[in-house]
């Protein structure tokens, strides 16, 4: 698989964090009560996790619309 | 760069960022249909949660 | 062509001068919404309780009326005089306009920051809203009489044009843009007649001493007369970018020219009358008008339902330009790399959701569950906080080259912004949507009551506020990104010139396959004024026959009660 | 006019959309029986709201204690003077209103515009000098709620606020 450009990269982390934090709210709407100490922190660790495997296992070009190279101009 | 009216545009337009043209009549927005579907659904459940169980569902209430 | 800077030379000044006035207001409003993020929540208190009603005005109308209106009408000038290829007629009234709104700006300012100091008695702690008898000092209501006179003058600058225009090119179309902003400006200047009346003829006199008082809910009435319309005159410009700028950032081609030209038109039909639904909780008012203005809001939500389509359907056009494929993959096609592309998208997702808490605040007893809480306020700054000011800060990326001559900074930097903007802001306005179904009251600068509690329904109060407070660092954070990279552009510290000029393309379907009915500005004023007369009309005669034009007090009240009981009896 | 054929389809959903919306508030006044405020308090001398005319005999000041005043059935009414800065009664001493009542609430404001909201409820409405505010609400769980002042009214407008209990039946000490 082929990385993403940083910007899509960036834009991605931005919509994985706001997703972690609401994914809280969802939780409680279905039911499931998790701490807020137990729920950040678990989630803080899934999204480094997340982003680590996607550094690692993803092949280091950018995408075919060579937004890594656009985005230096 | 004002707007004219022709339907020819040259691809110059857009910085040679583009692959194709693509003209009015070759081109169904199904992307769109999809994530427009899935918004109206949103709304349409949110709505009901709103309405049924947020403000009918509590009480007391101006009568 | 060569760059607008180039080409227009004056009105690229005119521009410019907008947007610096703009930006200061921005600067300022943001600045102020910081404190109040972390006062209200309890975390920090740097201010007294009763100053941060001042800071509150002072966020209020620096964001809504000055931020947002001098942008507007900067990027109005612009589009006129693309669009139509000419400079102004006489660049006197040119200046002469945006003269006015400056002082108009300066003397509510001035007002408004009396309200920090002892020194003078001077104040106008009333909130964007000013609803008497609350009262502000003379000169702030004076001052935002000049400033709306001086937007009334830049729309007469803006028909001038067109009409020399129209002269010189009979029978032609009217460019999309130039149609855009004269329906905007018609819109508008229905819209302001409301607030017009209101200062000039109940709330300056009263706050000079001419008369003795005011009725407090037929100001109130006026004020929203003006004050949900005024919602449009934000987002038209919105709209305008959203469709002929935007598909051509994501390399596309607008998807519909005619379509684009029948929203403009319902929002100038539909837009007025509407105002009665902030007041579905107003005593005075009687049930079937407040209906009646929910229809006309509901029909409202069509030309934005139409625009998301028509927007999504542009932007999935250049995707597919770029090669992208697939029902959804597509989307990774798009150019996420230009802060002016993901800053607009981003902010048309989140106008996405505040349709959604719009359609809740339109549903009239369903008003019960939200007015006045924190939800409202969770809703607008999705609107006007984020459709209208992150699209402003977006396009700013693109415009800021046309009218400065100058390369953006660092377009990297610019997507840092944008996105810490979108992020601030969904954790920010998201909580302030569930205090407020908890209850939580807006506009206080303490909502901790001795034996009041706030149940959410999910998730902690505590928690929540903790939302609220982080969200306006990263909108904080944000905004100082942004004033550091406007200064950086505008004063070329990178000296780079600008990249060659823009071009926008043409729609897909274009002009010539809108039915010509639809130019027909006279035609839809016309529509538009009848509505407003046909809901406001025995509203407004029953709250001036029920307390007067001036309160009880007033002296007039008898004799015009008696006359508009006269119309009312022949108009119902 | 050329227009998509995916684009006639999202506008006729829309308008289903909209016409879905005002079904649904229509049967929430028509099926559930929820009223709006409106003007049928009328209006009302600011200086002078003690003097109001609830019905012949009875004005505002009579009915302004912290206890509901019975009326018939179930039906009771209390009036409430909203005002800088607090609600009188409701501030000093909590309203009180029996369990599995009607009560109807009369308040006016004497000085600048306020809002009472009950937190966790449906009852919330607008204060207006110069008009009456009248609304009904159906009281049926004992329970104690905060009342709180939910449009800004001044220097000090954070501490309006007050407490209504709705009382259990056997410890309702007033008429019934």
């Amino acid at each position: 698989m082929r990385r993403p450009g940083w910007a899509g990269l960036f834009v991605l982390f931005a919509f994985v964090v706001v997703f972690a934090v609401e994914f809280h709210t969802l939780l409680g709407m279905l039911g499931v009560e998790v701490a807020a100490q137990v729920y950040f922190p678990a989630a803080a660790a899934a999204v480094i996790a997340l982003f680590a495997a996607i550094m690692l296992f993803t092949d280091d070009e950018a995408d075919e619309d060579g937004d890594a190279q656009a985005a230096t101009s | 760069m004002s707007s004219g009216t022709e339907s020819d545009v040259s691809p110059d337009v857009w910085d040679g960022e583009i692959e194709r043209e693509i003209g009015h009549d070759e081109y169904d927005p199904v992307g769109t249909l999809g994530l427009i579907a899935i918004y109206f659904v949103i709304i349409a459940l949110l709505w009901v949660f709103m309405y049924f169980v947020e403000f009918l569902g509590r009480g007391p209430t101006v009568v | 062509m060569g760059l607008f800077v180039d080409e227009h030379p004056d009105e690229a000044f005119i521009v410019r001068a907008a947007l610096m006035s703009s930006f200061i207001a921005l600067l300022v409003g943001g600045l102020m919404g910081t404190i109040q993020a972390l006062h209200r929540t309890g975390f920090v208190q740097v201010i007294d309780n009763s100053t941060y009603y001042t800071v509150l005005t002072l966020h209020g109308v620096s964001l809504v009326i000055l931020f947002a209106i001098f942008f507007l009408v900067g990027f109005f000038q612009w589009a006129i005089t693309d669009s139509l290829g000419r400079g102004a007629v006489d660049p006197r009234l040119t200046k002469a306009w945006y003269g006015l709104m400056t002082l108009g700006s300066l003397m509510a300012g001035i007002a408004i920051l009396g309200g920090f100091t002892d020194i003078t008695s001077m104040s106008a702690d009333v909130l964007f809203t000013f609803y008497a008898p609350l009262e502000a000092h003379p000169l702030f209501y004076a001052g935002l009489a000049v400033f709306i006179v001086g937007t009334w003058l830049a729309g007469v600058d803006w028909f001038r044009s067109w009409w020399l225009w129209r002269k010189a090119n009979p029978g032609e179309r009217t460019p999309l843009r130039t149609f855009m902003v004269l329906t905007t400006m018609l819109m508008w200047y229905l819209a302001t007649t409301g607030v017009a009346i209101a200062v000039i003829f109940f709330l300056l006199p009263w706050s000079l001493g001419l008369v003795d008082s005011v009725n407090a809910l037929l100001t109130r009435t006026l004020f929203w007369f003006f004050g949900h319309p005024v919602v449009y005159f934000w987002l038209m410009p919105v709209y305008m970018m959203w469709y002929v700028i935007l598909p051509k950032l994501a390399g596309g081609r607008l998807f519909s020219d005619p379509l684009a030209r029948i929203v403009f038109v319902l929002f100038l039909v539909l837009s007025v009358p509407t105002g009665i639904h902030h007041q579905y909780l107003d005593p005075g008012i009687a049930e079937g008008f407040k209906f009646l203005a929910m229809s006309n809001t509901m029909f409202l939500l069509l030309p934005s339902l139409l625009t998301a389509f028509t927007v999504v359907a542009s932007i999935e056009h250049g995707a597919r330009q770029r090669g992208g494929t697939g029902y959804f993959r597509w989307l990774t096609a798009l150019p996420w790399n230009k802060p002016a592309f993901t800053g607009m998208a981003l902010a048309g997702l989140m106008f996405a959701a505040a349709g959604f808490s719009g359609m809740v605040n339109a549903g009239m007893n369903l008003n019960y569950l939200v007015h006045n809480t924190m939800w409202v306020v969770g809703h607008f700054h999705l609107t006007v906080g984020t459709a209208v000011a992150l699209t402003f800060m977006a396009v700013t990326y693109w415009f800021l080259p046309e009218i400065t001559g100058n390369s953006v900074f660092s377009e990297r930097l610019g997507l840092v912004q944008v996105v810490t903007w979108f992020v601030g802001m969904v954790l920010m306005a998201n909580a302030m949507h569930r205090v407020g179904l908890g209850g939580e009251p807006r506009r206080t600068a303490d909502p901790f009551y001795e034996g009041v509690t706030f149940d959410t329904a999910l998730g902690s109060i505590g928690e929540l506020h903790l939302q609220i407070a982080l969200g306006g660092l990263l909108l904080t954070v944000s905004l100082l990104l942004f004033m550091a990279h406007v200064f950086l552009t505008w004063f070329d510290v990178a000296s780079r010139p600008a990249p060659k000029p823009e071009t926008l393309p043409p729609a897909l379907s274009g002009p010539e396959h809108a039915p010509a009915v639809l130019g027909n500005l006279r035609l839809w004023t016309g529509i538009a004024i009848a509505l407003i007369v046909l809901t406001y009309t025995l509203p407004i005669a029953a709250i001036v026959s029920g307390n007067g034009l001036f309160g009880n007090a007033g002296v007039l009240a008898w004799g015009v009660e008696t006359l508009v009981s006269l119309t009312a009896g022949v108009v119902g | 006019m050329q227009i998509h054929r995916y684009e006639k389809l999202w506008f006729g959903v829309s308008l289903l959309l909209i016409v879905g919306f005002i079904a649904t508030i229509t049967y929430g006044a028509v099926g559930a029986g929820i009223q709006m405020v409106g003007d049928e308090g009328g209006t009302v001398d600011p200086g002078e709201i003690g003097d109001y005319e609830i019905r012949d005999g009875t004005t505002f000041s009579d009915i302004q204690e912290p206890q509901a005043t019975h009326v018939e059935g179930d039906s009771y009414e209390v009036a409430v003077s909203s005002q800088q800065f607090i609600f009188n009664p409701g501030t000093s001493e909590p309203i009180q209103v029996p369990e599995n009542s009607e009560v109807t609430i009369y308040t006016s404001s004497p000085d600048v515009i306020h809002g009472i909201k009950l937190p966790g409820t449906n009852v919330n409405t607008m204060v207006i000098p110069g008009e009456m505010t009248k609304i009904t609400v159906e009281f049926d769980e004992p329970a104690e709620y905060g009342i709180v002042c939910n449009e800004f009214c001044g220097a000090g407008h954070e501490t309006m606020a007050g407490n209504l209990e709705v009382v259990p039946e056997d410890e309702w000490e007033g008429d019934a």
